[in-house]
């Protein structure tokens, strides 16, 4: 793998950049393999490369019926945070953000790690009582944050409007260190450390079908023929229900719509993420300068990765009041992701009723900022059959009544 | 932007006057029912890429529920109705029948 | 007594449609088995109208009766005679499950008349306003802007509005601007 | 230089002259211009600077296609950034400023990217600013993220407003061209409802640029009468400055109508968001002219061919004295043509084909024109505008053989229909060959609500070419939009003019073999600085997928979202992967069409109505009387009643001790209040509360939880029975349309051979908490009736007649004190207010927020949904076990809560804290136990879940989750605080005040 840096930018520049070579191959499918991973985005990459990376096992596939990185990876809002509430959850979410702080070196593939800060804007007694609680745990689980006032806000974010005639901003829980990454490049980095490391990429290479002797896996069926494999790791957000389905086994996962949309560039004028979850909107600015705008999830199970034009809405009016500046901004683009949302709406990572069959998905909205903690936890699932930061992410937490639950509210007061 | 037809008050209208309840025709298991029973009762979704029973209320509407028969990946919607049945209407099934032959969800096909 | 109050107190504005505040008016919920002629007989004993078809209001003189669902009327009448229509109805369905609540209180009302009136309610329900599809004698239960809301139409070409009485503000507010002068949509009326 | 010619433009007004200015400079133009036209003819080539190397930029398009000239807009609170030159329509007194430029458009710092241009290939980024770390965030990203970004923000304050409408037609047709309104005419004649809408303010599209005629008259003409037409029938709406912006899913469409932007300060809204629904939507949309890649056909002055065939004919300005066109296609010789015939010099036409042009080409070599077959461009002479270029053989390497000087090029690479909004929802492409470019497949369109395909091309968007067969395949696409909406379409198509042109030649780089220093000055996408080369390195490194390849090279992602280069960056990635286009694919079409201003979405919510604020009877009472409110849900409630300086904890304190000393009143109309009523009533109450509820006697009230199937708690209040058939529920002030809701659900769909029914009447009342010493005898002073300890007992509720007004009243207590609450109409409740103020006069009475109410029922050790709750805690955590009722076989819930978990016995439970110190316990801190977990976080043994300081009590208390709670009685916990430091607690019974309850049973 040639090393990238300005100076082989530099060098290759004076032969007109005919020099660089492919950043991930492109090979056939192999008969066997000791790993399959099922699904190129972002944790199905990262998966494969900490298998590798921290268990030596390279004999790995990772199969992608699409273009790599072509899911969620390659359509969120790339927030990175992990101020969750629940000891589990922060858990994976702050290994995982650690883990993007030097990413970009780890892989030598720059990915833009951007540590701007991430603001919850608390907008009712409740929320601040929530992110208050919030701060508490973080403390004690590592994660740095912090409740900070409407005015410590205001400076962070000067074109936030306070007093909004509907709620006021009473306050944020700050986390300094979240931020955003780009999202193309963690997969594409993945991708060439993975390739690098001499696993199989295979693109347009869709499963068909799951084999198993037994209770136990086999292989795979592929448009590119069958693929054998001793353990085979599920990571296709969006269609996990799918595959678990030929895998001959159901999951308590739904999956609906995320929309996003941007506005057009305009210079620079917020230096973080803000996140308003009573008016359901979240917005940062993106480094070529687009407003990055997102809400909730749409209402239905939808497999189009299109949305409806009213949940944009929402989000776009919560925007608008929040910061005004943007009223004469305008909408560039929108789009939609599949999540898949789960019982708790908190991830499953998870050994399955089918043996060597493992399962990570149900990130929900959240999955872009886990995908390192994610492929961490979930690589060392896969090698070593538990992980501490994976097994109160499993599936019998259901059976049990074991929720994770990170919606601090249940109902409003008196 | 889904529009759907409500069989109780026979209003077509957009999806902003809807809201989706999750799949239809659950069975209850309440206390005496095993782990599973009621395991597969709270979590275990179809969630299926295709054709896909769920339940609707017309919340700002006339207020009632109903079911609707509708595809996951198409968004056709196969035909609604009311919700106090046990299985899709026949004529309902023959439309996705000739739609998507072959489909099957849970017991019914 | 003290005198009952609407939430919008006879507000009233006049822009490209002319709104206002409908006053004190009588509001009873039925929910019953709306074939039976049991419900048939004491709707016609209580307001003397019949039962409107699916999505349709009956009107009479100060009074109507509107088609809420299949199992639901809401009846008009005057806001007085609440109490006293109460009576006759839970007299003529004695021994009948039904239900007849006084929810005059719970709302507001508000009429809705002029040339842009369908333009002004177009701009906020997801409802097709021309006068080919909503003809008067219909009513439709729908959202207006961000809360519910329905709204009847009579022969004289104004609408009759209900939503909650907590978002009377609102309501009077969303429509108030929608029917500023400048907005005109030329396309009904 | 560009300028105005006397006496042409069909669209402006020669005789008026209206004043604008462009980076302060005033200029004059006329009513029609587009801000573009306006200013090219003021000479303006220069109108901003590209995204990456600050390349100077000019009008390259006359239309929506337009990715480079973009200027801030407007002054003040008015101000837009990024707003396209060529749809903006020139007003008097409009005022823009070129973008993306310091200190000046002319001069420009950035520029110096140009020279790094080769050291800044696509992708750059990922390679580099890797080392050291902390450099990304504080060094390099400020530095990219300063240097991109176009215009600036615009400002708080937009004085403007919005609006959306909600229309429904049979067939929506989009595009207002002669296909538009050939396919409105017929859909409409064969009985549709129909509506055509049209971006710009004209009707007819580029056909009356382009001239012919149909049904026998000049298509100018036709347009007109067309439009006479379709404005007499009644079935038809017609709208211009109407944007079709996206196609959703079931017939829905999005109208960007821009009511007011040419006529700021007027009292019209300033857009109005169309959200129509349509049965079958007509895409009349065109074609967009493709530019030629070679090098330097980036410097202004290098113009599509249609755009300066426009802008001559429509405004009446030449681009340039000295024009030369380069092509692959008869169409551009139309332009060359019309140049020549205004008395303007061709110096040569440049066309590629080596078989060179058909019947234009003989008609131009008539008018003395030279054209070169088999030529192409090897580079364009200039740098702020085009000097000349050089002439080398298509099919070479480049080779110069000859150089022209001019200060003007028109290029013309082919036509691509517009498919986006075929594409928003689904709609499938199919390669054309013959035209080198996509159009809609017939086959696969987006599907609707029914299955079957709702959006139709029509016109140049389905790839029709001249006049007779876009005329033709527009009246076939409002036949079939008609008769898939039931009606019966008639007539035949107008005879339109027939063009026979020769074959065009796909020419995707100029010259065919182009070298490296060529290839890295041949633009693909102008604004985002994407030329040939970054391209195809994005191929030779593996980023082969389409969508790779363009997030790789930012290809197609500006604000024009590729309109011009989209196909050709995609044969040029096919190119280098030796793969036909079709297998390439094209990227994802997303709407808008073209941007559309975040207002125009949000509509009429901001400012008073961004959302419903729901309001008491009594509401305006508290705002008159200084309330501190706090969001609830869409309820606003006072949180206090702040008097003269009091600050909100002085004032909560007060109202308190009034409460506790005498009376106090509360304004609970919040409180969700639903009737259950039917012979099944009891048992189906029985099934939602834990508690046993049909064993209820009439005129008594019962506190009851409830739980959803899972388990969880999630509302609480108390029931009151009416009568043997009704009940009344109180909800939460969250949980009246929850709960609501919820009854329903499970009326409608489990358990619908029940007789019940439902209503919420939570709006009928207002509902008054009179709490206190003295509550008794100000209702007393109101009511003749009998409401004394031994008439009405606690958890006892009467009728009564208070202020003459007919009341429930019901004596329960959340205060802890003798207190009753009074629900009267909604009505009448501000009269009841007033009144029982008056009447409380002579016992201090004072008005208490929610933060009073919430510390008194702690004292009291109450729980509060959404404090002690949280979604995750069930009633057996609250040691709530009395209110489960163990003679139930069942209850929504009941089953989930016997799951392993919910059984544990470690799981936490309610406690009250009493601080060792009298301090109060910070909101939300948990109690640490020793060691650390297996992910290295501090172990936690409970939490606080309500913490205040008792006024009453005169310290903090507080309640919490904790291991074995209750078996801990006095031992003491823990809690760090964020800030450092630790408040130790002590573990007590929840009920700090009153523990007997004997204040409230007197």
């Amino acid at each position: 793998m040639k090393h990238y840096s300005a100076f082989a930018v530099a060098r290759e520049a004076l032969r007109y950049h005919m020099g660089w070579e492919r950043a991930w191959a492109s090979p056939e499918p192999k008969k066997k393999y000791d790993v399959i991973i099922v699904g190129a985005g972002g944790h199905g990459l990262a998966t494969a490369y900490y298998l590798g990376k921290n268990f030596g096992i390279t004999n790995v596939a990772i199969l992608e019926k699409g273009w790599l990185g072509g899911g969620n990876t390659g359509r969120n809002t790339t927030i990175i945070r992990s101020n969750y509430l629940q000891d589990p959850s922060a858990a994976i979410y702050e290994k995982s953000r650690s883990l993007y702080e030097t990413l970009s070196q780890d892989f030598n593939y720059n990915v833009m790690y951007s540590p701007r800060g991430v603001i919850m804007l608390a907008q009712t007694e409740h929320e601040v009582r929530g992110y208050q609680r919030t701060a508490h745990a973080n403390a004690l689980q590592g994660v740095t944050t912090e409740f900070i006032s409407p005015q410590r806000v205001k400076e962070i974010v000067p074109i936030i409007n306070l007093d909004g005639p509907r709620y006021p901003v009473l306050g944020g829980l700050w986390q300094a260190r979240a931020g955003t990454a780009r999202h193309d490049a963690v997969a594409w980095g993945y991708a060439r450390a993975c390739s690098a490391m001499g696993m199989d990429i295979i693109q347009k290479c869709e499963v068909t079908g799951i084999s198993r002797e037994g209770s136990k896996v086999t292989g795979v069926t592929t448009n590119r023929g069958d693929i054998a494999c001793d353990k085979l790791g599920l990571v296709v957000a969006g269609h996990s229900g799918h595959l678990a389905d030929m895998a001959g086994f159901r999951l308590p996962i739904e999956s609906v719509a995320l929309q996003a949309l941007v506005s057009e560039p305009i210079k620079p004028c917020m230096d973080c993420v803000v996140m308003a979850n009573t008016v359901h909107g979240y917005m940062s600015q993106s480094d070529k300068g687009e407003m990055v705008i997102g809400g909730g999830t749409d209402g239905y199970n939808n497999y189009t990765q299109r949305g409806s034009f009213h949940h944009a809405e929402e989000t776009v009016r919560a925007l608008v009041e929040t910061f005004p500046m943007v009223a004469r901004l305008k909408m560039l683009r929108q789009w939609g992701g599949i999540v898949d949302v789960t019982g708790d709406r908190s991830p499953i990572l998870s050994k399955t009723p089918v043996e060597g069959i493992f399962i990570n998905a149900g990130w929900g909205t959240g999955g872009f900022k886990a995908i390192p903690g994610s492929g961490c936890g979930f690589a060392e699932l896969m090698a070593k059959g538990h992980s501490p930061l994976c097994d109160e992410f499993g599936l019998d937490r259901f059976y049990q009544g074991r929720f994770i639950d990170e919606s601090v509210a249940a109902g409003v007061a008196h | 932007m889904l529009i759907l037809t409500c069989p109780c008050c026979g209003v077509t209208g957009e999806e902003t006057e809807f809201h989706q309840g999750g799949e239809a025709h659950l069975k209850r298991f309440g206390p005496g029912a095993s782990d599973d029973e009621f395991h597969t009762y709270m979590f275990a979704k179809e969630n299926p890429k295709g054709v896909h029973f769920e339940r609707w209320r017309h919340n700002n509407g006339c207020g009632k529920w109903f079911h609707a028969a509708r595809d996951t990946v198409t968004l056709e919607v196969y035909g609604t109705y009311p919700a106090q049945t046990l299985e899709p209407p026949k004529e309902i099934r023959d439309a996705i029948t000739a739609k998507r032959p072959g489909w099957t969800w849970r017991e019914f096909a | 007594m003290s005198e009952a109050v609407t939430p919008l107190n006879g507000a009233r504005f006049e822009g490209l449609a002319t709104i206002e505040d409908a006053g004190l008016t009588g509001m009873i919920t039925l929910r019953g088995d709306l074939a039976s002629k049991e419900v048939k007989d004491a709707v016609q004993k209580a307001v003397g109208l019949d039962i409107p078809a699916q999505r349709q209001a009956v009107s009479g003189q100060g009074s109507a009766v509107l088609w809420m669902s299949p199992d639901e009327l809401l009846l008009i009448c005057a806001y007085d005679s609440v109490s006293q229509t109460i009576a006759t109805l839970e007299e003529a369905l004695k021994g009948q499950h039904f239900l007849a609540v006084n929810v005059s209180d719970a709302r507001t009302y508000l009429h809705l008349s002029g040339a842009g009136a369908r333009e002004t309610l177009a701009k906020l329900c997801p409802v097709d306003l021309s006068e080919a599809a909503f003809t008067p004698g219909m009513f439709r239960r729908t959202r207006m802007a961000q809360v519910p809301a329905a709204f009847w139409l009579d022969e004289a070409g104004t609408f009759h509005l209900i939503c909650f009485r907590s978002v009377a503000d609102y309501a009077f507010n969303l429509l108030k601007t929608a029917a500023l002068p400048g907005g005109e949509v030329e396309i009904y009326g | 230089m560009s300028t105005r010619l006397a006496k042409t433009g069909r669209l402006v007004d020669h005789n008026r002259a209206i004043a604008f200015t462009f980076n302060g400079k005033r200029l004059k133009g006329h009513p029609g211009d587009t801000l573009a036209s306006a200013l090219l003819a003021n000479d303006q080539m220069l109108v901003g600077r590209s995204f990456k190397y600050h390349r100077p930029r000019g009008i390259v398009a006359s239309g929506a296609e337009e990715p480079n000239a973009l200027v801030g807009l407007g002054e003040g609170t008015r101000f837009e950034p990024n707003q396209r030159v060529t749809t903006t329509e020139l007003f008097d007194g409009l005022t823009c400023i070129s973008q993306n430029h310091w200190p000046s458009l002319d001069f420009d710092i950035g520029a110096v990217n140009t020279a790094f241009a080769r050291f800044l290939p696509a992708g750059f980024y990922y390679k580099t600013f890797i080392h050291p770390r902390p450099f990304w965030k504080h060094v390099y990203e400020p530095f990219i993220r300063q240097s991109a970004g176009l215009g600036k923000a615009s400002n708080p304050g937009d004085p403007d407003r919005y609006e959306h409408f909600y229309y429904f037609c049979d067939v929506l047709v989009v595009g207002g061209g002669v296909a538009g309104l050939q396919a409105a005419v017929t859909a409409a004649e064969a009985g549709s409802k129909v509506m055509l809408i049209e971006q710009t303010a004209h009707w007819g599209g580029r056909a009356p640029v382009d001239g012919g005629e149909v049904d026998g008259q000049p298509v100018a003409d036709w347009v007109d009468a067309t439009i006479a037409k379709l404005q007499g029938m009644p079935n038809v709406t017609l709208r211009n400055r109407c944007m079709g912006a996206g196609v959703y899913d079931h017939g829905y469409a999005l109208g960007y109508e821009r009511v007011a932007d040419h006529t700021p300060g007027s009292d019209a809204p300033r857009h109005r968001l169309w959200r129509i629904r349509a049965g079958q939507i007509v895409t009349a949309t065109g074609a967009i002219e493709r530019p030629l890649s070679f090098a330097g056909n980036d410097i202004p002055g290098v113009m599509l061919a249609s755009a300066v065939r426009d802008y001559a004919v429509d405004f009446g300005v030449s681009i340039g004295d000295r024009t030369v066109v380069v092509t692959n296609n008869d169409d551009a010789y139309r332009t060359a043509i019309t140049l020549k015939q205004l008395g303007l010099e061709i110096p040569v036409i440049l066309d590629a084909r080596q078989s060179g042009g058909g019947a234009l080409a003989d008609e131009a070599r008539a008018l003395g024109i030279r054209v070169e077959n088999g030529k192409g461009i090897a580079k364009v002479k200039g740098g702020k505008r085009v000097e000349g270029v050089a002439i080398c053989a298509q099919a070479g390497e480049g080779a110069v053989l000859e150089e022209i000087k001019c200060d003007a090029v028109a290029m013309s690479g082919g036509w691509s229909p517009v498919v986006h909004l075929w594409s928003h929802c689904g709609g499938k492409l199919i390669w054309d060959e013959a035209h080198a470019h996509f159009r809609p497949d017939p086959a696969n369109p987006p599907k609707g609500a029914n299955g079957e395909g709702f959006v139709i091309p029509a016109g140049a968007a389905n790839g029709a070419g001249d006049l007779a067969s876009v005329v033709r395949d527009a009246h076939e696409a409002g036949q079939a939009a008609a008769k898939a909406m039931g009606h019966k379409p008639k007539g035949k198509a107008p005879e339109a003019s027939t063009s026979e042109e020769a074959p065009m030649q796909p020419v995707w780089l100029m010259p065919q073999g182009a070298g490296i220093k060529l290839r890295m000055k041949s633009w693909l996408d102008y604004q985002n600085d994407v030329k040939v080369s970054d391209v195809q390195l994005a191929a030779r490194e593996g980023y082969e997928s389409v969508e790779h390849a363009k997030r790789y090279t930012t290809l197609g992602m500006a604000t024009d979202q590729g309109k011009l280069s989209n196909i050709n960056g995609l044969a040029i990635l096919s190119d280098a992967l030796s793969q036909p286009i079709p297998q390439t694919g094209t990227t994802t079409f997303r709407p808008p069409y073209t941007p559309i201003s975040l207002s125009s979405i949000a509509g009429e919510a901001k400012g008073e109505i961004f959302q419903p604020i729901r309001k008491t009877p009594m509401h305006g009472w508290h705002e008159a009387n200084g309330a501190d409110f706090e969001p609830v849900g869409q309820w606003r409630r006072p949180y206090c009643f702040p008097k003269g300086e009091e600050g909100r904890h002085e004032a909560v304190n007060r109202e308190i001790k009034q409460t506790r000393a005498s009376l106090a009143l509360l304004d609970a109309s919040t409180l969700g209040k639903i009737i259950v009523k039917g012979p099944d009533a009891g048992r189906f109450m029985d099934m939602l509360y834990t508690n046993m509820m049909s064993t209820l006697k009439p005129g008594r009230c019962r506190y009851g939880l409830m739980c959803n199937e899972n388990g969880f708690l999630m509302d609480d209040g108390v029931v009151a029975r009416l009568d043997e058939d009704t009940f009344l529920v109180h909800t939460t002030t969250g949980g009246a349309d929850v709960i609501h809701g919820h009854m329903e659900d499970w009326l409608q769909c489990e358990w619908w051979d029940w007789k019940v029914y439902t209503a919420n009447v939570t709006e009928q009342y207002a509902q008054i908490g009179v709490a206190g010493p003295n509550s008794r005898k100000v209702i007393e002073k109101l009511t003749g009736d009998d409401i004394s300890a031994d008439a009405l007992t606690f958890m006892g509720w009467t009728e009564i007649t208070v202020a003459g007004i007919p009341a429930r009243v019901f004596r329960i207590s959340f205060a802890g004190e003798l207190s009753f609450e009074l629900s009267v109409p909604a009505s009448h409740g501000r009269a009841l207010w007033d009144a029982l103020l008056e009447a409380g006069e002579e016992y201090g009475v004072t008005p208490y927020g929610t933060e009073g109410m919430h510390v008194m029922r702690a004292e009291k050790g109450f729980i509060m949904i959404g404090d002690e709750t949280d979604g995750t805690v069930i009633p057996q955590d609250l040691n709530m076990d009395w209110a489960i009722s163990k003679k139930k076989e069942d209850y929504l819930g009941k089953r989930a809560q016997e799951r392993e978990h919910m059984a544990d016995p470690n799981r936490w439970k309610l406690v009250g804290l009493e601080t060792l110190e009298g301090e109060v316990l910070p909101d939300g801190a948990y109690a640490t136990a020793p060691g650390t977990n297996a992910n290295g976080q501090r172990n936690t043994q409970g939490r606080v879940t309500s913490t205040y300081h008792s006024p009453t009590l005169g310290r903090g208390i507080a309640m919490g989750l904790v291991h074995h709670g209750p078996d801990r009685m006095g031992e003491v916990l823990e809690f760090p605080k964020v800030d450092g430091g630790i408040v130790k607690a002590k573990i007590v019974d929840p009920i700090f005040y009153d523990k007997d309850g004997e204040k409230q049973n007197v």
